[in-house]
């Protein structure tokens, strides 16, 4: 399986992102530049956290505009697996690949720490390790966490099933106590966790190293379904 | 060159962290007839150009694309 | 030579009779030596880069004497100070590069940037040496929480910190903090940063080669911080606040470009010779540049980029506009730099050429503005050992007996009161705002005695800490700066790792003072001596002098940064209590020791007396023993002794491991001073039972007092002295007290 | 009710990194005549008062204290 991780400038998780595909299912991974337009190699896109842009104006709104965007959209259409964290959640609200956006955190301050989240959805491409109701030890580093959407969007997001994990103790103030959410087919994931900084004993906890065996596991059921017909 | 004033603001529906925040001070502070605070963005722009309509055109573009997120906010715009 | 200056600028003339250079720092003894250099007077931009290039903060006039002092070698050192920063070999052909420098002055002004571009200093300091940073420390103080005005700078100052780190992408593993009335209205703000580096890319900041062009990259030059330099070098007054043209305003999104590109650059190995643009910005780094090379340099200042219209030459130079960096290419790479810079999106400007003339030769507007011998600048700065003397209130300090203050027997009641001072309490509040996990590397957050970050590839991994106890300092200098640079060994040790190397930042009041001066030597002597004995030389640091406000001066405040070597990341220690049923072990000696204690401060409200004393060949004892002992695979738990003695290292083992103890001390002191006297060289242990007696052994085979005191045990921590129940409190409750305070006292 | 219009922007000799970005991104998308961003904030304040005089006294105490950082910014404000 082939992973692409975007730069932008100012991405700063990109290294974290990319250390944890290879130590947890060691598949292959690249950085991709903000200036490429072709991500057709590519099987999963992760869009890294870190403050693409400075985070000026708004976190993610610069970014929206790098070329390569042009291309992850295309690869979105195609149903690839996209995944967006913290910033990377910030940049596929603001390019409207998912719903919603995300405010200042209730507090105005930054919060770095550990955070427990609830699986809501164990049923996507990329939880389908865990399970339904878990709760996961992940940390968050971000100033705007806030997750909105309007009352519609939110009663469409919970009826389809698209909130995939809640905080269990809201931090930041987001509705519903979403802390990602997932595109109407189940192949965009936006989170402000950040599974990538779970993925050893040392870095305080292992419970993100089973989004990346999700997703790895997903393709690979779909690729050898696909081998065999 | 025209100048122009873009002024970005949350949407009504939408909750103001910061604005909230912000009232919550002044009111800690004594400010205790405050009963409202929005916080939005002011931007100052200037345009290399003369042409009253271009600009706004090219400004509204501006707003829609970038300078605002209509998700959440409103904008509007003068030219000086 | 012909002058165009601007109609506002005096010319030489004017400057010479109205005596105009002594508001810019430049004593008339100065300015007669400075006419020498030139064979002439000075004209209005020499005049200005004199004076930065003179000023403390640039030259060390004043500090220089005392600095000697540093022991700066070791079998370790790759290059001590002198260049951006030092670098410590940790073997594999891969070394750490670091350093500390304060920001105090702009910080007071406005703490939120002032802060900020601190951070960003340290950053380029480390990157330009061609080091990749990989954690960032802070060392701040401040006056009492809960007045609005330190609320404010306190907020602030923590709210840069926490908003350049974050941006640009590096962790802030780690730091401390003090609140002290003497810090009112100038506060400290000390940064301090880490980097990796391989040996064959270490980089230098000179200006090599003949003819060679000298490159500007970075965000454009506005008229920012001008005099910051020479700002840094007096005391904060209205006037000095009024003289500030703009306050420089961080760009960490900038820096992070600049990093990366000049990393890149680096890495190609075209680098002839880099150097960031920090203090007195374009004078500080072209003229230093040149002389370690033993060049002159030409510059041509129309080609510098500029942020506003009309800026004079005076302006350029002095501007410290932040994230700038000079340097140095052979005229056949310079497509190769320009691409790179290009792919980040930055633009490097020629600005210069190197000459061999030795000296700084400005051009404006096709006219020479400035022509100066590079020595004079960077090498003739006068130096001056300022007068000392031993201060009244030192000889008082004598007759003080700290031993005899009536006895506090309400030992519950003080433990909470000195876990709830904002010294002692959680910081969380403060590093919660921190980004410390980002590069995924941190092995040990802050919380606990040095954070820990491992260096990617290898079984190695990096402790690093910021220490310094401004009232043992103030009590007795010379003590106060063993303890500083033990007191981080001893963090060092109790994180797994062996100590490498220190820098630091003296933070002074004003030197002109001689029981100031006193201060500083005695400091200085007192650091140097447990350097040598603890095989911890100084690879480099800062100097911030006249620190005061209307009161008078600050704590005399050296903050040690210390980094240690972990061998193997098996080896990583903290502080916590780990497991039920673990024996807890107390090495070392408790004397009646209150003076300077943070039990005198918050319990009996006062400061007086001598600090706890230290004896160097004790402290390397124990050192050696703890870490042979956790490098054997003995040691649960080890957490140094400090702010709030033997009752607050208990309480914090508890609280950071949620598990409660029962202790129980056989001591011929008071209880009061058994649990909070500040006795140096203690470290608490703990250890699973059945490798305590081994662990005793090999203790005091290296010739360490131990004592086992307890067990890791239920949900309360309980002590007992001489059989006497006098404590008994549920952990949940001690971690509230300590966790609420400072949210309480910023009012959230 | 009073309602009232603030408006804080950064002083003109001082950096502003976030314009400067804004711009560059303006640029990258095209809009090329644009020759300066500047951003500030925009606030609207609602005072539970009808006191003219009483609210101005207000508003500039807490932009004075709180609104604006006067070190780096102006302000400025209008009563509707
Ligand atoms: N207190 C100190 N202890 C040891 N070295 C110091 C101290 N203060 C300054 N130095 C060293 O003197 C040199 C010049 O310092 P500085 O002007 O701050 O460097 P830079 O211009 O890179 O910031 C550096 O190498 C620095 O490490
Ligand atoms: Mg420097």
């Amino acid at each position: 399986m082939n992973f692409a991780v975007l730069v932008f400038p100012g991405s700063n998780c990109d290294l974290d992102c990319y250390k944890a595909v290879e130590e947890t299912i060691g598949q292959k991974v690249d950085y991709v530049w903000h200036t490429e337009t072709d991500l057709s190699k590519y099987d999963c896109i992760i869009v890294p956290g870190g403050f693409s842009y400075g985070d000026y104006l708004r976190c993610g709104a610069i970014a929206q505009f790098a070329p390569v965007m042009g291309a992850l959209s295309e690869a979105a259409k195609q149903g690839k697996y996209i995944l967006g964290i913290c910033n990377g959640f910030q940049i596929l609200t603001e390019a409207r690949l998912l719903p919603g956006a995300l405010l200042r955190n209730r507090s105005l301050k930054f919060l770095c720490h550990q955070t427990p989240l609830v699986v809501a959805n164990a049923n996507t491409p990329f939880t389908s390790d865990y399970k339904e109701g878990e709760v996961i030890d992940i940390p968050i580093a971000h100033g705007e966490g806030n997750y909105y959407c309007d009352e519609e969007t939110l009663k469409e997001l919970q009826e389809t099933n698209r909130i995939v994990f809640r905080y269990a103790g809201n931090p930041n103030g987001s509705v519903d106590d979403i802390a990602g959410i997932c595109s109407a087919d189940g192949r965009i994931l936006g989170m402000m966790p950040h599974p990538e900084r779970a993925v050893h004993e040392l870095l305080g906890s292992e419970d993100g190293k089973r989004m990346f065996t999700s997703i790895l596991k997903t393709w690979r059921d779909q690729h050898d379904a696909a081998a065999v017909r | 060159m025209i100048k122009a004033t873009v002024y970005v603001t949350i949407k009504e529906s939408v909750l103001d962290p910061q604005g909230n925040a912000v009232q919550g001070s002044l009111h800690a502070m004594g400010f205790s007839d405050v009963s409202k605070v929005r916080i939005g963005k002011y931007l100052e722009v200037e345009l290399n150009t003369d042409d009253r309509g271009e600009a706004e055109e090219q400004l509204k573009a501006m707003c829609e694309k970038l300078l605002a997120n209509t998700v959440v906010e409103d904008y509007r715009f003068e030219l000086n | 030579m012909t002058q165009q200056l601007s109609a506002k600028e005096p010319n030489a003339e004017q400057i010479a009779e109205q005596q105009l250079y002594k508001q810019m720092g430049v004593t008339d003894e100065e300015y007669g030596k400075i006419c020498g250099f030139l064979g002439r007077k000075p004209n209005y931009v020499e005049i200005g880069v004199f004076s930065v290039m003179w000023s403390e903060h640039c030259s060390y006039k004043n500090s220089k004497v005392v600095l000697k002092k540093f022991p700066v070698t070791g079998p370790r050192v790759l290059m001590g100070p002198g260049e951006g920063a030092g670098i410590v070999d940790i073997g594999d052909n891969q070394a750490v590069v670091f350093k500390i420098e304060s920001h105090n002055h702009p910080s007071a002004v406005e703490p939120y940037q002032g802060a900020a571009t601190g951070v960003g200093g340290i950053i380029r300091d480390i990157f330009s040496m061609g080091a990749r940073p990989v954690a960032l420390l802070n060392s701040l103080r401040f006056g009492k929480l809960g007045g609005s005005r330190v609320n404010y700078l306190f907020e602030n100052v923590v709210g840069g910190i926490a908003g350049y780190g974050n941006c640009i992408g590096i962790p802030t593993v780690g730091g401390e903090i003090m609140f002290d009335e003497s810090y009112e209205g100038n506060p400290l703000v000390n940064a301090m940063c880490v980097g990796l580096i391989d040996h064959d890319k270490i980089q230098k900041g000179v200006a090599q080669g003949v003819g060679n062009p000298v490159f500007y990259v970075g965000p454009a030059t506005g008229r920012d911080g001008i005099h910051g330099a020479t700002f840094a070098s007096e005391e904060i007054s209205e006037e000095s606040e009024a003289k500030r043209t703009a306050v420089q305003v961080g760009d960490p999104f900038m820096e992070k470009l600049v990093l990366e590109a000049c990393l890149e650059l680096i890495d190609s190995g075209i680098v002839v010779g880099i150097q960031d643009m920090g203090a007195a910005g374009l004078t500080c780094s072209s003229a230093e540049m040149a002389s370690k090379a033993g060049n002159g340099m030409e510059l041509y200042l129309d080609e510098v980029p500029q942020r506003e219209e009309g800026m004079t030459p005076y302006e350029m130079m002095l501007s410290e506009s932040q994230e700038r960096m000079l340097f140095v290419v052979k005229p056949e790479h310079e497509g190769q730099a320009k691409a790179i810079f290009e792919r980040w999106g930055l633009h490097c400007a020629k600005v210069g050429k190197v000459t061999d003339d030795g000296r700084l030769r400005l051009v404006h507007r096709g006219e020479v503005v400035g022509d100066m011998p590079v020595t004079a600048l960077v090498d003739e700065v006068p130096m001056y050992h300022k007068p000392s003397r031993e201060p009244e209130y030192y000889r008082a300090g004598a007759s003080v007996d700290t031993a005899a203050y009536p006895e506090t027997t309400d030992v519950l009641g003080a433990l909470k009161q000195v876990l709830a001072s904002p010294t002692v309490a959680s910081k969380e509040w403060v590093y919660n705002q921190y980004d410390y996990m980002v590069r995924t590397s941190t092995a040990v957050r802050p919380g606990s005695d040095a954070a820990v970050v491992t260096v990617p590839g290898t079984r190695k991994a990096l402790a690093m800490t910021t220490d310094c106890n401004g009232r043992f300092v103030y009590l007795d200098p010379e003590v106060g700066g063993r303890i500083a640079v033990s007191e981080a060994a001893r963090n060092i040790v109790c994180s797994g790792a062996e100590p490498l190397a220190i820098t630091d930042n003296l933070n002074f009041g004003s030197p002109e003072k001689p029981e100031i001066f006193w201060q500083l030597e005695k400091a200085v002597d007192g650091m140097a001596e447990a350097c040598r004995e603890l095989n911890a030389p100084v690879i480099g640091g800062n100097v911030s002098l006249y620190n005061e406000n209307a009161k008078g001066a600050i704590y005399p405040t050296p903050v040690v940064g210390m980094v240690g070597l972990l061998t193997d990341i098996d080896h990583i220690t903290t502080q916590s209590f780990k497991r039920e049923g673990d024996v807890i072990l107390l090495l070392g000696d408790t004397k009646a020791e209150l003076g300077g204690s943070e039990f005198q401060s918050v319990v009996l409200g006062r400061v007086e007396g001598r600090p706890p004393q230290l004896d160097l060949a004790v402290e390397k004892r124990l050192l050696d023993g703890v870490l042979e002992a956790i490098r054997g695979g003995l040691v649960s738990s080890a957490h140094d002794l400090s702010e709030g003695g033997l009752a607050v290292a208990l309480a914090e083992c508890c609280m950071s491991g949620q598990l409660g103890a029962s202790v129980s001390l056989d001591t011929e002191l008071r209880a009061d001073q058994a649990l909070f006297s500040e006795s140096q060289s203690r470290i608490l242990l703990s250890a699973s039972p059945d490798k305590a007696e081994e662990l005793t052994e090999l203790l005091r085979t290296h010739g360490v007092p131990v004592r086992r005191i307890g067990a890791v045990q239920g949900s309360e921590l309980a002590v007992q002295v001489n059989g006497e129940e006098i404590l008994r409190s549920p952990v949940d409750e001690l971690t509230r007290i300590w966790k609420d305070a400072i949210p309480c006292l910023m009012n959230v």
